[in-house]
């Protein structure tokens, strides 16, 4: 089952997303955060973003934060659901 | 993407949902034949309702040059659809068995100039276990049902077989696929304009051998005939140029050839 | 024609009839899943009974890369279409209101390298009164009824739709049309190639305008702001470089372009 | 509806047919002669062969004799057919 990490309102209310999916780039670990049609890949190793595009700066800082501050469960949900490539 | 959006929009059935998106608009059975006749280049035609579909059908007597595609959602009546495709390459229908994004999201999904990146249907075909997507510019992918591998909470679902996310996720009742992973293995142009977009990738043999075996689902010691320690040395790059015997049997594995390895 | 013929033909399922088609022969479900991933170029499989069409079906688990084209000739069961879509641009079946040619003439058809210039199918599109014919390559092309003209005998008729003469002619009841005439009508590349055959044809504009005129069936007096004094005064030769204007009134009357009428 | 011109044994049994049929070709007036994939178109005005290709000389002089016997007849359901184009 697919991990969603409760993002904090407005943003939530606004449609953003944060998720771990069932089948995923393996490598490296991240999560991903959904905005309608848009998805920017954050890294679990790194605590970056893993890609130029789309614009890492239209992330609000409170979604930001809130993967931050959980990465610790973030991490262990990584591995728990990609035992072959643990973060 | 290239093709052209051609929204048909007959007048008197507008639809606010509809006023965004960036398409030309054909009103009346006139600017369809004229669309047709003139246009060359390749489109996407959508009929967003039944008087859209209906004034489509009314008008359709001439074939196009170009490479010309339609994406129905309203639920279909029962036309013949050997009839739609003497007309149009690809078609798209809200019904039969196939799954639609939400009509908002779907909106959404069309008007992204990156349509064809995202999955704006699904359909599972039981025969040969393989579930049907098809990308926002029509174009339809085959991905084998045992792609989507089975995690600790269970395996996906395929009768419970949805498009979410705008496009970007692919939900088999609970279990849910990103689409940038399925691209990513199914399709070697997008693999290429995302390793572009990547900041920082290890571009070195190994390093791609490493992300396609990740990829593929594989542990170092699943190659026969290659020791996991030499497939640890490739890897970590202790081995720069591995046998040509070597390479051929690691790609076996992978099922890709092995010039495509350093594609991942 | 540039595609390859390709013929399903599972072991035990001999048809003799189709002993004598030159054509590759995939006869196992790894034949075709090889196929499909190795080959690139354009095809034409045949499914030509059940035991064909049912080892296709479970052996599609992968896209080709080329343009694949499919021919059903034994009658469908009701495989979902969109299924077959995915992996083939066009797909011509046995039923649905598709009237296809005759089992040995369809062998006949197919085997000749000129079979794109021979109709195998036909159907009939009710909401807008056109013919849709579909060439030996299973390209399709549409036929407004009304291009079909009243006879002193009586109309045709396309409730009584078929193929005859090896797709050299299309029936509507008693009514005949020959592929040649519907070819050199719709199809420019056709009427280039046909023009080049004739042993002997007035190559000016007059004999150009003259044939368009007479296969729209127009006579010299239906040309309106031009006299038919006019028109025979070109047709014969007398004007030959008529003015843009009479050209392109001319031309409207026709519905082709001004440049095409020198085509025909 | 169709006109067939009767052709001659063995060659009818063997699929030779002669026909004007309701939508032809209009100019110039003209039989079309069908065998299998082939087909053949003879001038009623020239009374020879309008195209080199498929190859006239396949096509068995008993037929040809059989349409040149005929023409008188040929003509006239010629014209009838298409009485905006006579022979």
């Amino acid at each position: 089952m697919a991990f969603a990490l409760e993002v904090p309102e407005p943003w939530a209310g606004r449609g953003w997303k944060v998720k771990i999916r069932d089948r995923e780039r393996v490598e490296p670990p991240h999560v991903t955060i959904l905005y309608k049609t848009l998805a920017w890949r954050f890294g679990l190793r790194s605590e970056g973003f893993l890609d130029k595009v789309p614009e890492p700066g239209n992330v609000p800082i409170a979604v930001l934060d809130e993967i931050r501050a959980n990465l610790p469960l973030l991490r262990t949900e990584w591995d728990r659901m990609y035992p072959e490539n643990p973060v | 993407m290239n093709e052209h959006l051609i929204l048909i929009a007959p007048r008197g059935h507008a639809d606010r949902a509809l006023s965004r998106v960036r398409a030309r608009r054909v009103r009346t059975k006139a600017d369809i034949k004229t669309t047709l006749e003139r246009f060359q280049g390749n489109a996407l035609w959508i009929a967003a309702n039944e008087a859209a579909l209906h004034l489509l059908l009314s008008s359709l007597t001439r074939q196009a040059q170009g490479d010309q595609r339609l994406l129905v959602l309203h639920a279909r009546r029962r036309e013949p659809s050997h009839y739609l495709h003497a007309f149009f390459r690809h078609v798209l229908f809200a019904d039969e068995g196939i799954y639609l994004l939400p009509f908002d999201e779907m909106i959404e999904a069309i008007d992204s100039p990156d349509r064809a990146d995202l999955f704006v249907g699904a359909s599972f075909a039981g025969e040969t276990d393989s579930v049907i997507l098809y990308r926002g510019d029509l174009e339809p992918l085959v991905v084998p049902l045992t792609w989507f591998r089975k995690r600790p909470d269970g395996p996906p679902d395929p009768s419970r077989l949805a498009v979410a996310d705008f496009g970007q996720t692919i939900r088999l009742g609970k279990y849910e696929a990103a689409a940038d992973a399925i691209l990513y293995d199914f399709d070697s142009d997008y693999r290429r304009r995302a390793k572009k977009r990547a900041i920082e990738t290890d571009r070195s043999f190994g390093g791609a051998l490493r992300r396609v075996r990740l990829q593929k689902g594989l542990r170092r010691g699943d190659f026969p005939g290659v020791t996991a320690k030499e497939i640890a040395r490739i890897e970590r790059g202790e081995v720069k140029r591995p046998h040509a015997h070597t390479v051929a049997a690691v790609a076996e594995r992978l099922g890709v050839s092995p010039e495509e390895i350093a594609d991942f």
